[in-house]
């Protein structure tokens, strides 16, 4: 084999394919795609022969490769019509560039002072450790904390128990938590009243949702003073 | 600054406890101990001069940053506010409300095995989860739900932004 | 040193975390930001003047004190502490997020050219990364952002310090 490349260096196809062309000292705009596709089903047969695992991907963008030499080799046809169309290779030239800017990004990151590895802060503890707790501040926690607590759960549960809680069911905790809110302060609303001058269909759906679910509970009662009157909502319990 | 001494300074700044002479002589190993001391003593000196908001200190063997003792009227009242954390039994808690709200405690209890009573309370106390109502069931039960303050803690825009047992899963894979 | 300045010294070297303007002058109650933005930049040369262990660093919004990035061989030996590394997969993720933040997984895999459940899930364990809520498309996907704890670990006063990308590719060409 041609090549003298650690196998394990690059972090996808895209990488693979930046590493050619810069091998090859090619334009990025202008890439000869009959080498770069040789090239790079050489590098990928290599991988194959030492039995690695090759990751799908890069398999994908060799079909890629492939098609855009076969678009490029059909006859360029003398219609005018066709003088529009894009470069085959337009998109996967689009791609490398993002990729390329984006794999500089995170080598400027590496470059910066990384605290733990290149600036360390203070450790020593400077006042007694019995502070007061602020109930008004707090660490910032993060949302996936709380997903694991929850997902912990459920791991000691019965698969039986395991139900999916799925968005479509947040958002419709979500508007509970509003109407609740509301009646607390105004202590009975108009269903129009909820709804408000808002006139998507989702958001009503799930006030009217959010209603079924709290007369259901029995927090709320709704009443309706005429047929096609308006619908009065109470508080159940004060 | 000369090297030698800025690197005692670093060493002290970042140790966790107070460090002491022999310590330092190990990390930069080959150094006489004379004259790591007298590093030290000049750096005490500088910060003696500057008359600034910290000090260096020689402290229970060893040598320690510590803030001006004049200022510590100031230093408590950063203090004063210290950040609440919230702990694990109550973090699975707040997580059942978050997803099951309006939830009743023995609900809360059957999922976690044990009573939620102390963890429940003390969510309350942080304002992090609040009384919804009451289920007009026999025994009128408590319902519970999250707060504003909740999504504030958390940086959700609403509980729609919490993910779902599925999304996770698929990170996991 | 002038007492207030001293004040602020001693606040900014007592916080556990970097600590912001507002909240110095929510203590030095009554007191103009502008002085405090003033004394603090003053802070900020006095040690760079110096060329000391430790530096003043405007960082994620705040002020914190860090040791000489020159230094850290001395105080890695000091912490024995295994270095805290971002593989290059991670990084790539990250960049990804920190310069197209909010931005959902199929965008970041699309930009990679590979799945990155891996590194994503790795980012959000170190808390580099955080979920902003969902995009309001078919699917509702998750919205990923960086921390504030990105800026702490890469040495940032806020998103605008990063070069943009604009500025990178031109480094290239």
């Amino acid at each position: 084999m041609a090549y003298e490349i650690k196998l394990d260096i690059f972090e996808g196809p895209l990488d693979l394919l930046l590493y050619l062309i810069k091998k090859n000292e090619i334009d990025i705009y202008d890439i000869p795609i009959a080498l770069i596709t040789r090239q790079y089903l050489e590098y990928i047969e290599m991988l194959r022969s030492l039995n690695l695992d090759l990751a799908g991907e890069f398999l994908v963008l060799a079909a890629t490769l492939l098609h855009i030499k076969s678009r490029l080799l059909l006859p360029v046809e003398e219609d005018p019509s066709t003088q529009d169309e894009e470069d085959p290779r337009a998109e996967l030239v689009r791609q490398l560039l993002d990729y390329q800017a984006f794999k500089e990004a995170a080598l400027e990151l590496d470059r910066r002072p990384v605290l733990e590895r290149d600036v360390f802060t203070r450790l020593c503890p400077v006042a007694e450790p019995n502070d007061p707790e602020d109930p008004e501040v707090f660490v910032e926690m993060d949302v996936f904390d709380l997903v694991r607590a929850f997902q912990q759960i459920f791991t000691r549960l019965d698969k039986a128990d395991m139900i999916e809680i799925e968005a479509e069911e947040m958002s419709l905790a979500d508007r509970i938590n509003e109407i609740m809110d509301r009646l607390m302060e105004r202590k009975h609303l108009t269903f129009t009243e909820l709804i408000g001058a808002r006139t998507d269909r989702r958001w009503i759906l799930y006030t009217f949702l959010a209603l079924l679910e709290l007369m259901k509970l029995r927090m709320i009662k709704a009443y309706q003073s005429e047929s096609y009157g308006a619908i009065r909502l109470f508080l159940a319990v004060e | 600054m000369e090297q030698k001494k800025a690197i005692i300074e670093a060493l002290v700044f970042a140790s966790e406890a107070p460090l002491s002479v022999e310590r330092i002589a190990d990390i930069l190993t080959g150094e006489e101990k004379a004259l790591i001391s007298q590093a030290l003593q000049e750096l005490v000196g500088d910060y003696e001069e500057r008359k600034g908001g910290i000090y260096l200190q020689a402290v229970a063997g060893g040598y320690q940053f510590r803030t001006s003792p004049d200022l510590s009227t100031w230093v408590k009242k950063l203090r004063a506010a210290k950040p609440v954390g919230v702990s694990p039994a109550a973090l699975e808690t707040l997580a059942i409300i978050a997803y099951r709200q309006p939830v009743v405690k023995a609900d809360i209890d059957r999922f976690r095995g044990v009573d939620a009573a102390g963890a429940l309370r003390g969510l309350l106390d942080k304002k992090l989860v609040r009384i919804v109502g009451r289920k007009d069931v026999p025994g009128k039960p408590i319902l519970y739900g999250t707060t504003r303050k909740f999504l504030e803690v958390f940086n959700l825009q609403d509980l729609s932004a919490l993910p779902t047992l599925r999304e996770l899963k698929e990170l996991q894979e």
